[in-house]
């Protein structure tokens, strides 16, 4: 079978479960991948969780305010309120829309955010499946968001809902250039697309990590993956597609209650995965900065870097204004897509000589 | 030569205003908040400020100078000439009470809290307080009633005034009839007024 | 169940349904979907050919290329469609027929 | 392998599946998805025949780019009027006749033949192929993928050419 010298942990523990030895090999394997999608799932629930109160905390902080306070202990509990209120929310499917595709599109949304989830690195025996083209397979799989937002806005039957999902659609075509490039400048540096080797060759010290190591080039590609991924996940600075002021809420305008709820999952689903992989790419992965502090596990280190940049994420997103559409054009041809270029080139002298 | 200079001093300052823009959020995440948390702190009220109409109606005359000077008509006021046997005492300032008081109805919902009812008031009964929370489940709610009288009371005066006028009307049409037998005057029209 | 002639067969379904969509789709992009069917046919089968026979991988490098040709060709011609719907307000390719007159 | 089996024969009738949608789809937009499924088909059968490497470029290559092209084609080029763009009934029966005789010509032709093939039914190895494919293209591919990189130079700027604004 296909995973034979693939490591995968969830594979593994069902191997040593001694009560399911009467399964067959392959449907244990699909027994893996059911229980794999789950956790991700409520790995991604949690985190959409914890996120929406940290982005409300921080965006009231930043602008002196507090944020929420009443429910829990300073307002924990509130994100889980509204995810009650989200689900028990009435479904509405307006009429004169096209009601399969409309239906469908969230799913395809949510299952390309939760379909990458399976080769990160989680820690160093910690790994769904180390496929040997990981990091392609990431970007093949964050391709297929594109059909489904144009889905999700064609079928609306709405001119903003239309609008929003062509701007996006744009967008991320767009921005995969400079994402592909800052990509190919750590694969260049590891030498395999695999994420776990890819993690592996920056070991031994945080100034072995590929934004140091490589220096200049890497911080380069780092910046350029780091800005690039912002506009492919929709954030502010670039969350034109959603540009409230603009077009009511792009895309998802139509839709309500669960479906709704679903594209927020995949938002802050693709923020999350968005970080790891930076955090593998370019900051070492599980790899600990010093080898004095090794006694951390590897995994605090993964979530530890990645929750880092999600911070910064939300930190940038209560800064900066939103760009207009030839800025975000201007940028993303002519300026990350050069660098990129150059720091591919950089890179190249760097590992041939 | 000019223009490439210009490409790169775009991106130079662009990522310092950008990084200027972290810097001012980031020390903004550690300042103390402004907030108020409303229901449980409250910022004081100024003095002058305008809220709830509240009418103390013991010493309420029944003047009725603030329902003829609200703009937007929303004081109701019913009144009863005291009846020779009954005293009302005197009002704070010591001004006669003449009137029974059955009916002293505010609208807020119709207040514009202009506050010139305020000002006429001679014995300074009707004043604005600084309660703002009177939010209401029901439109009706928002019309407050200011009468001390309970509805048996009211009826039982509505009744005696009733009684008085009728007497009073027998009486005018008397003295008319009286008027009207001796040569004069015609009556008529005060028959019919009442 | 995965052999060779399993492989060749739906490569041969995948070339069938794009010929149909060719002469049927009466929409331009229709038509420029069923040609993207048979190139897609055809790396099937060449894919099918590398990993069944001792060639090597010159299947793989083969099939690379159409998808070189394929990304051209699909640029192109939609291009030219987007053209001719500025030009004749219409992609029906039956419409399309200011040549003959 | 039974259960290999299965997973193939569902990704098969995925992609044999949704490209008969594709023909028989009345909507030109119904067309367009069907495609993207049976894309997404024929890469999940790369990954049955070890080329995992071309499985991903092909959901890049077609499902984010040439799918997405064609989607826009859709929405610039679709009126509301004309959704349906059906062919007559004559044109449909001579297709598909024409198609099913050709298939059957291609079937008689696939079991007919007598291949030589390696042995694949017991343990195959499956080994990482990027790195041969980048060896090839760097080494005996050099003069195609040169071609190739100047024939998508001439396509990008042709296309550009072509929908550029008509009074510059």
């Amino acid at each position: 079978m296909i995973q034979a010298e693939y490591y995968n942990i969830f594979v593994k523990i069902i191997d040593q479960l001694a009560v399911l030895d009467f399964l067959p090999p392959v449907w244990k394997f699909i027994l893996a991948s059911v229980i794999a999608a789950l956790v991700f799932f409520h790995v991604i629930a949690i985190f959409a969780l914890v996120a929406i109160w940290v982005e409300r905390k921080v965006a009231g902080h930043i602008q002196d305010r507090l944020g929420p306070m009443e429910t829990g202990w300073h307002g924990v509990l509130q994100t889980l309120a509204d995810a009650i209120k989200l689900l028990i929310k009435e479904d509405i499917i307006a009429g004169g829309i096209d009601r399969r595709l409309f239906v469908l599109a969230p799913v395809i949304v949510f299952m390309t955010a939760l379909a990458v989830f399976v080769v990160f690195p989680v820690g160093e025996n910690f790994i769904v499946s180390d496929l040997n083209i990981g990091i392609l397979y990431i970007v093949a799989i964050s391709t297929l968001v594109v059909p489904g937002i144009i889905m999700a806005g064609w079928s609306s039957n709405n001119k903003w809902s239309l609008f929003g999902a062509m701007r996006s659609a744009a967008q991320i075509v767009s921005y995969e250039v400079p994402v592909g490039l800052a990509i190919v400048c750590a694969v260049m540096a590891a030498g395999s697309l695999s994420m776990q080797t890819i993690v592996e060759s920056q070991a031994g010290g945080f100034w072995n990590w590929f934004i140091f190591s490589k220096f200049p080039f890497g911080f380069i590609a780092f910046f350029i993956y780091f800005v690039a991924s912002l506009a492919e996940i929709n954030r502010t600075p670039f969350d034109l597609p959603e540009a409230e002021s603009e077009i009511v809420a792009g895309y998802m305008t139509e839709y309500s209650g669960m479906r709704w709820s679903f594209f927020f999952l995949a938002e802050y689903g693709n923020m999350l995965a968005v970080g790891a992989i930076a955090t593998t790419l370019f900051l070492g992965g599980w790899q600990t900065p010093i080898s004095l502090l090794s006694f951390i596990p590897g995994p605090v280190w993964f979530t530890a870097k990645t929750m880092f940049l999600v911070f910064v994420h939300i930190w940038l997103r209560w800064t900066l204004p939103r760009l207009r559409v030839d800025q975000l054009m201007y940028m993303c041809w002519k300026v990350l897509t050069p660098f990129a270029f150059v720091s591919i080139f950089g890179i190249g002298l760097w590992m041939t000589f | 030569m000019q223009s490439v200079n210009q490409y790169f001093l775009n991106i130079y300052i662009a990522i310092k205003s950008v990084l200027i823009g972290m810097s001012i959020t980031f020390r903004h995440l550690f300042t103390k908040s402004v907030t108020v948390q409303y229901p449980r702190e409250r910022l004081p009220i100024p003095g002058t400020s305008r809220n709830l109409l509240l009418n103390k109606i013991e010493d309420c005359i029944g003047c009725d100078q603030c329902v003829r000077v609200c703009p937007v008509n929303c004081i109701t006021m019913d009144t009863i000439k005291v009846f020779p046997e009954d005293d009302l005492g005197l009002a704070s300032d010591g001004s006669k009470k003449r009137l029974w008081l059955p009916r002293f109805d505010i609208d807020m919902a119709k207040c514009c809290y202009c506050g010139l009812c305020t000002y006429p008031c001679p014995t300074e009964c009707l004043i604005m307080t600084d309660e703002y929370e009177y939010a209401t489940y029901e439109r009706n709610d928002l019309v407050f009633k200011f009468t001390d009288l309970d509805p048996i009371q009211i009826a039982e005066l509505k009744e005696k005034d009733h009684i008085r006028s009728m007497e009073k009307e027998k009486k005018k049409l008397e003295t008319a009839k009286q008027a009207a037998a001796k040569p004069g005057k015609n009556g008529g029209k005060s028959g019919e007024g009442t | 169940m995965i052999t060779l002639e399993v492989f060749l067969t739906i490569g041969a379904l995948l070339f069938v349904f794009g010929i149909l969509a060719v002469v049927t789709k009466r929409n331009a992009i229709g038509v420029l979907m069923g040609v993207e069917l048979i190139l897609n046919a055809a790396n099937v089968n060449f894919i099918a050919f590398s990993f069944f026979t001792d060639t090597g991988i010159d299947g793989i490098m083969i099939a690379l290329f159409i998808f070189v040709i394929a990304v051209a060709e699909a640029a192109v011609a939609l291009a030219i469609v987007l053209n001719i719907f500025r030009n004749m307000q219409t992609i029906n390719v039956d419409e399309i027929d200011s040549l003959k007159k | 392998m039974i259960g290999k089996d299965i997973i193939f024969i569902i990704f098969a009738v995925i992609t044999v599946g949704s490209a008969a949608l594709v023909v028989f789809s009345k909507k030109i937009i119904y067309a367009a998805f069907s495609l993207m499924l049976s894309l997404f088909g024929v890469a999940a059968l790369f990954v049955f025949l070890n080329a995992d490497f071309l499985a991903a470029v092909q959901v890049i290559v077609y499902v984010g780019g040439i799918l997405v092209l064609i989607l826009f084609g859709v929405l610039l080029t679709v009126k509301i009027s004309s959704d349906n763009v059906i062919s007559h009934l004559s044109q449909r029966i001579w297709g598909s006749i024409a198609a099913v005789g050709m298939f059957v010509l291609i079937f008689i032709a696939i079991t007919r033949t007598n291949w030589t093939i390696l042995d694949k039914s017991e343990d195959v190895v499956y080994y990482p192929q990027s790195e041969a494919i980048g060896i090839q293209l760097l080494t005996n591919y050099i003069l195609p993928f040169e071609v190739a990189s100047i024939l998508l130079l001439a396509a990008l700027i042709g296309a550009m050419f072509l929908v550029r604004p008509e009074n510059k």
